[in-house]
């Protein structure tokens, strides 16, 4: 590879060409101040728009401040990352974007996770030349909505959500509006974000440096219902949560902590401890049957059956293809997710047992998502207005539950969850990573098909971090052809060359957010470390293989609930309790009529 | 949730989806598009950047982006007779904010306004090229050189006269 | 071909147009018809003379005599007096206004006398929408010759000779871009003009697309085929309605000669133009913006590299020259290197446009040699500061530029010498300030423009331009303070040293140089509260003298505030803490007793 | 209208063109070629000024002379009409009176291409509006 010398700080260094100053200044410890850029490594996630000018460096014989961010090194330049020259330009820069952000750190929900206060806090501002009488600040409406928060007052203009929207989620709701100071990121006409087509992936928030774009905080409505003596508070706990909760409380990214998990959801009051696996393995068989079911008919001869089966337990996903693809809405599998199957099942099934009214039961999921909050305010999840699931909160919001509740969560022993709606397989877990959903279905899918024992279990060609992926699985002479795809973009593609007959799928598994739920919009932050998430990735395949039971259909409280109340996979009892429908969401120009 | 469904006028429809398809329903004609529906229908309505949107596949929000960046992009009608007031550097040294404050006061409107009977709306512009004549307005497209304030009466009159013998 | 004995050229450019030219044009036609002349006399409708002061003007040739502020109703006059009897109008013609003596002969103006018109060599000289009349004018000889030649590298090399630099802004060298361009191999290449003349006060490149339109169609063709584009996209101002329709007719009637399109004079290179409009946005005079907006985006500047020359429209290799650049080019081809390097400074060659505007009694469009002295431009050209007033600043460069005082007059200009004195080249806008202009007001005007103008995407542009704008707001209202004059210092610095474009960086200029050049002027409105032009309403105060006052009570009367009190015959007094400083009660005063302080 | 080919056709047409332009290509520059002005005023008209002018003109391009014809008012020779004004490049002009077709032809062949001076000179002593 080519390389090219160049100095830092006076310090000689070679780097291959096309290396930024920012990340050659890195490889030597050198660590520039940045606020806009954001990437992602291996994931195919890059903000670069150079804007900020917080990272500007002085390069000899250069008229002007380079930004270091997308400045590449050139053999024999001289950099100095640390000049006055440098430092104080960065701190005016600084003070102005601090001029137009208000400065209530003490009430915002980023506060002490935020770039730009670690940036106050590095530059050590006391005070501000450009605020004060004469100088404007940018006045913009607070906007709510089921998953997100929208408060444009603190944007910074890094243009992360736009690029997260538009270029790995493909979903267009966010844009840069206006120009010079009003200019902001925002949805068309400045609409609500419902009347968007905004899929609440809420990976904007996930990126956000400030607290410009947060989830909507539903921890004071859970500590009331936990308070409430007439509530039975029930909880679930999706499987991506196991595998990033433990970063909020300094342990090592990648620890599995699914029994300190449980062990604090008891601490913190719930009645009743959950497990998202367990629905996730019901998903299984639900969606499993289903896929099944359409391949026998296809394979008959009945070539009208909707094919590729796509997976549906991503909401973020589910409200993509509502918006973006509404011809398509036959494709998806008709069960739900498992969060909304867990939440039918604990309001009738469990509510029943434990002989307690839909009324009184909360039903709470703690998922490392922001479309959950969405997902399970969707009318269809009502039964009289009343949600299967009524609050969803986020990996970060269960962290900030137990920290406000003074549990040390590292010194916690491990507990097992509940039953019955606790027992699960390893199946179920790898649902949090991208591919995990359709390897548990396979998993299951064969040994149905087959009526033989899977020779081996580990579906190494389903797994990876590559946006689309595809494998071809010998179910004992029928080939299956299976995609995968995640980030919305990946998906985009695949939904484009179906539609276009370019591709021959039996079924596809789409997640909406980059890696799949562990790298959900509700997990802990990883501020662009993508070795997080790499960390979640592993241990999401080691709680598998420590798993004793590694296919769903050999659950045995699932298959407990299919003897006792459902009946059959995709029977009638499913159908009511377990599948749903889509809806076209596209927004569409019409005649009008009226006069 | 419901399909969000916008209603237009037939021939507003018909029109700017004629416009798209003569661009091919080319995004990266999106600025000739807006332009060519601009002339025609005066302004840039929100519908109307849906429909673009929808013709062009492109997101709305960027239809919007766009719209709002460009200065000569408006989402609110012009009057009938529309006073731009030129605050170029050569008009500027000239005196041209006191013309623009005798139009205000005139007209009775702030920058970007359009009166309530829709006959006048208030803009500035950078220059229109007849600096030999700064300070200048326009009404429509009609060049009004070496103005003073007190020229400003005389040129809204004009066309109040015009209104009140139609 | 009918011949005609006399020509009669009317300027069509938008100056004269906005006062009635086409009438004119039309009476000339009616009368001449009615007097059975039109097969001896020819109307010609052409492009801007220059001289936009003393619009609208007729020329009358070969007699070569110049008719200035022509209305329609003066035609006949001309016709029968000049055109039939050989008398020229003395009503009509220039005055010369050091001695008062009629000029007719645009040669012996002062307005015209430092002039070399390269670029603007066919403005008022052809009718632009009659493509015989350029060819006549060795148009499409360059294109010819060059393609004829066959040797792109050769003729790069000799606009790289001839020292041509971009006349958009920043100067940099043509041959050299185009060299830039050319390696990049691609499916397609693009030859973009840069026609999104956004600077206020400054309409050269607008002047030439709507007075020799074909001047760049050539040169675009011949940048074409020097980088190996065979598309040609021109991004002009949609604010520019007859601009764009002169070049959509040149565009016309250059594919009908096949001097456009495919195997263009059988030399088998192919180019065709399209046109792209620009909406309002003076960024995207940037060239990275400009190709953004041109592919329907906002437009935002990109960090270089990659330079357009490698990744420009569509992702594909690109040139982007600004018109006035591209006027020069034929000329170059057709002189030769040489002709064009000898004019001009060492590192400036050629000609400038500059749209010179203000105080000045010859508001016009001018064209000299590098190196002309800014006295020359205001004193022989501008004819001087207007109503005898006593000449304070020369911006030069647009808001990117800066302000100039009495002791840069003497400097030649050129690229370098206008940035050592701290503005720029520009596009070419001269502004002439006198006394009465106040420079803190000066460097407010301008960054009230880049404020409307910042794109926002960096923040020292976004932000910083605006703090800059409110702490001027704040001075002058009164209000600043010796800090902030300091804290506008170093803002200006930061911005111009961190900001992401051309645009940021060079918007601080105005304030820089005004500080440099009337810190004095900055210190009086902070600590005495003064504003020595006079200019800024709050630190302005009526002030009636009681010698001088009758006792009229006009003053009071007219007051929209009632802020004057006396009683009658007896001197009257402003109540300062009242006063809206609205200037009525100077305006009413017949007795001069009201003064500004 | 057909398509210009080569540079030879470009040359060609343009040489074809050039006539058209040439009133307005000689007044920028009339320094530097013959200035010729016919006094046009009534008393010249009737004494057939004007044909002597298109006369003159047609017999200047025959002799490849590059002239500029230009008309102005009476310069006050009305007995000598038609008068006409030669004057050369760096020279004084010249004031020819009682000019017809063949003093013309002379004027041209004579004075303007041979410098011989011609019968007929009027003492010059003169003013016109364009100085």
């Amino acid at each position: 590879m080519d390389t090219v010398k160049l100095t830092i700080d006076n310090r000689a260094i070679e780097v291959p060409k096309g290396t930024t100053i920012l990340k050659a200044a890195q490889s030597i410890g050198i660590d520039i101040p940045t606020l806009c850029h954001f990437e992602l490594d291996g994931l195919d996630v890059h903000n670069r728009p150079g804007g900020c000018r917080i990272c500007v460096v002085e390069v000899e014989k250069r008229r002007n401040l380079a930004p270091a961010c997308v400045t590449e090194c050139m053999e024999g330049m001289l950099v100095r990352t640390n000049s006055i020259r440098v430092i104080n330009a960065r701190k005016t820069v600084l003070e102005l974007i601090l001029s137009d952000h208000p400065a209530d750190c003490l009430q915002c929900a980023k506060s002490g996770n935020c770039e730009l206060q670690d940036l106050a806090i590095r530059f050590g501002i006391r005070e501000n030349p450009f605020i004060g009488a004469g100088h404007e600040m940018s006045q913009y409406q607070v906007e709510v909505s089921p998953s997100i928060i929208r408060d444009m007052n603190k944007c910074v203009m890094c243009r992360r959500c736009e690029t997260m929207c538009n270029e790995m989620q493909t979903v267009g709701a966010l844009s840069a509006i206006e120009r010079g100071f009003p200019a902001v990121v925002s949805t068309a006409f400045n609409q609500h974000l419902e009347l968007s087509p905004c899929t609440f992936c809420g990976q904007c928030v996930a990126v956000c440096p400030v607290g410009a774009l947060t989830e909507v905080d539903h921890t004071p409505k859970i500590i009331r219902a936990i308070a409430d003596p007439n509530k039975k508070t029930v909880v679930q706990v999706a499987p991506a949560v196991r595998v990033a909760l433990g970063e909020e409380f300094g342990m090592e990214p990648g620890s599995i902590v699914t029994g300190k998990l449980t062990a604090a959801l008891k601490a913190l009051g719930f009645d009743y401890v959950f497990d998202t696996d367990w629905s996730a393995d019901l998903t299984i068989m639900e969606e499993g049957t289903e896929l099944i079911g359409r391949l026998t008919k296809y394979l008959g001869g009945d070539k009208s059956v909707p094919l590729p089966i796509l997976t549906s337990c991503c909401p973020a996903w589910v409200n993509f293809f509502e918006h973006q693809f509404p011809e398509m809405k036959n494709l998806p599998s008709t069960a739900k997710s498992p969060q909304q199957m867990f939440g039918a099942i604990a309001k009738s099934y469990f509510a029943e047992k434990i002989n307690c009214k839909r009324e009184d039961m909360v039903c709470v999921s703690v998922m490392p998502c922001l479309a959950k909050k969405y997902e399970c305010s969707r009318d269809e999840f009502k039964v009289n207005g009343n949600p299967d699931v009524d609050y969803s909160i986020s990996t970060r919001e269960l962290a900030r539950l137990i920290k406000m509740a003074n549990i040390d969560f590292a010194s916690l022993p491990d507990e097992k969850f509940d039953s019955p709606l606790g027992e699960s397989t390893g199946a179920a877990v790898i649902f949090g990573a991208t591919g995990g959903v359709i390897e548990a279905a396979v998993r299951t899918a064969y040994e149905v098909i087959t009526k033989k024992p899977l020779p081996k279990i580990d579906f190494e060609e389903l797994r990876g971090l590559e946006g689309v992926r595809s494998a071809t699985i010998d179910v004992d002479g029928l080939k299956l052809n299976i995609g995968i795809a995640h980030g919305l973009h990946n998906a985009r593609k695949l939904l484009e060359d179906i539609k276009a007959g370019k591709c021959q799928f039996h079924a596809i598994e789409i997640m909406a957010c980059p890696g799949g739920c562990i790298d959900g919009a509700g997990q802990p932050l990883h501020h662009g470390n993508s070795d997080i998430v790499k960390a979640r990735w592993e241990a999401i395949y080691r709680a598998d293989r420590e798993m004793p039971i590694r296919k769903s259909h050999e659950n045995p409280s699932i298959q407990a609930i299919y003897k006792e109340f459902l009946g059959e996979p995709c029977g009638h009892k499913s159908h009511e309790l377990l599948h749903t429908h889509y809806f076209d969401k596209q927004t569409t120009v019409e005649v009008d009529l009226g006069k | 949730m419901d399909k969000i469904i916008v209603k237009m006028k037939k021939e507003v429809r018909e029109k700017v989806v004629e416009i798209c398809n003569s661009f091919n329903n080319q995004p990266g004609e999106l600025i000739n598009v807006l332009h060519k529906t601009q002339d025609f229908l005066g302004y840039l309505p929100a519908e109307v950047q849906e429909l673009i949107a929808e013709c062009l596949h492109i997101p709305t929000a960027k239809v919007y982006g766009v719209v709002s960046f460009y200065a000569f992009f408006t989402m609110t009608p012009k009057g009938k007779y529309p006073v731009s007031v030129c605050l170029g550097t050569a008009c500027y040294v000239r005196g041209a904010e006191k013309i623009l404050d005798a139009f205000k006061k005139e007209l009775n409107l702030e920058v970007g306004q359009t009166s309530e009977d829709g006959l006048f709306s208030l803009n500035c512009l950078r220059c229109v090229g007849a600096c030999g004549l700064a300070p200048v307005a326009m009404v429509g497209d009609k060049v009004y050189g070496r103005l003073t304030p007190a020229d400003v009466k005389g040129i809204v009159d004009e066309y109040r006269n015009l209104e009140a013998n139609a | 071909m009918a011949k005609y004995k006399m020509h009669v050229l009317i300027c069509g450019g938008t100056g004269c147009k906005s006062s009635n030219s086409s009438d004119i044009v039309e009476n000339f036609q009616k009368i001449l018809a009615e007097k059975n002349l039109q097969d001896e006399v020819q109307v010609i409708k052409t492009g801007c003379f220059g001289f936009c002061e003393k619009g609208p003007i007729v020329k009358i040739m070969p007699d070569n005599t110049f008719y200035t502020q022509v209305k329609p109703e003066d035609v006949r006059n001309i016709v029968e007096e000049h055109i039939i009897k050989g008398r020229k109008v003395p009503g009509l013609l220039y005055v010369n206004p050091e001695n008062k003596e009629h000029v007719s002969d645009s040669k012996h103006m002062g307005f015209y006398k430092k002039q070399l018109r390269i670029a603007l060599r066919n403005c008022g000289f052809i009718n632009p929408e009659n493509i015989e009349e350029y060819i006549a004018r060795d148009g499409y000889q360059a294109l010819a010759s060059v393609l004829e030649q066959n040797d792109p590298e050769a003729t790069i090399e000799l606009i790289k000779k001839s020292g041509l630099r971009g006349r958009g802004g920043a100067g940099f060298p043509t041959g050299m871009k185009w060299s830039l361009c050319r390696p990049n191999k691609a499916d397609q290449k693009y030859m973009i003009c840069n026609a999104d003349e956004g600077d206020p006060g400054a309409f050269m490149d607008r002047s030439i697309l709507e007075g020799d339109p074909h001047s760049i169609i050539e040169a675009m063709a011949i940048g074409g085929f020097c980088i190996d584009a065979t598309k040609g996209l021109v991004y002009i101002r949609a604010e520019y309605p007859l601009a764009i329709h002169r070049l959509q007719v040149a565009i016309e009637q250059a594919r009908e000669y096949g001097l456009l399109g495919k195997d263009i004079m059988g030399s088998g290179f192919d180019f065709d133009i399209e046109l792209r409009y620009g909406a309002g946005a003076f960024v995207c005079g940037e060239e990275t913006a400009l190709i953004h907006s041109m592919e329907g985006k906002r437009g935002e500047p990109t960090f270089k590299p990659p330079f357009p020359a490698v990744e420009g429209y569509l992702g594909k290799p690109s040139n982007v020259n600004n018109v006035e650049t591209l006027a020069n080019i034929p000329v170059i081809i057709n002189k030769g290197w040489e002709w064009f390097s000898s004019i001009g400074t060492e590192k400036s060659k050629g000609t400038k446009v500059f749209a010179l505007a203000g105080q000045i009694n010859n508001v016009g469009l001018i064209e000299v040699p590098m190196g002309t002295t800014l006295r020359e431009v205001i004193y022989e050209i501008g004819g001087g500061i207007k109503g005898g007033k006593k000449f304070k600043a020369v911006q030069t460069g647009g808001p990117s530029g800066g302000c100039l005082t009495e002791k840069f007059l003497d400097t030649p200009i050129d690229y370098e010498n206008l940035v050592a004195a701290g503005s720029m080249m520009g596009s070419g806008g001269m502004i002439v300030m006198d006394e009465t202009s106040c420079m803190v007001s000066v460097a407010k005007f301008y960054l009230d423009f880049t404020v409307e103008e910042s794109c926002g995407k960096c923040s020292p542009c976004r932000i910083g331009n605006k703090r800059l704008c409110e702490i001027l707001d704040k001075i002058t209202k009164g209000n600043g303070t010796m800090q902030d004059l300091d804290e506008l210092k170093n803002l200006a610095k930061v911005i111009k040293d961190t900001a992401l474009c051309g645009l940021g960086q060079t918007s601080p200029n105005p304030v820089l140089s005004t500080i440099d050049n009337f810190w004095d002027e900055y210190v009086a409105h902070v600590v005495d509260k003064k504003c020595p032009a006079g200019q800024c309403k709050a630190l302005k105060q009526y002030v009636i003298d009681p010698e001088k006052c009758k006792g009229c009570t006009a003053c009071a009367r007219n007051c929209p505030v009632n802020a004057i009190h006396g009683t009658v015959k007896n001197p009257h007094e402003i109540d300062q803490s009242a006063c809206i400083k609205c200037g009525t009660c100077y305006e009413k005063c017949k007795f001069n007793a009201i003064s500004i302080k | 209208m057909s398509k210009v080919k080569s540079l030879a056709d470009l040359k060609a047409m343009r040489e074809k063109l050039q006539s058209t332009l040439d009133v307005r290509e000689k007044a920028e520059n009339p320094e530097s070629i013959v200035q010729i002005k016919v006094a046009m005023a009534t008393c010249g008209i009737a004494a057939g000024a004007k044909q002597v002018m298109e006369h003159m003109m047609a017999k200047a391009e025959e002799l490849k002379i590059a002239a500029v014809f230009t008309q102005t008012g009476c310069m006050g020779y009305c007995h000598a009409e038609p008068t006409l004004e030669v004057r050369m490049p760096g020279k004084d002009p010249i004031v020819f009176g009682h000019v017809d077709n063949n003093k013309a032809d002379e004027i041209l062949t004579k004075y303007v291409m041979n410098g011989e001076l011609v019968e007929g000179i009027i003492p010059v002593n003169y003013e016109t509006i364009d100085k």
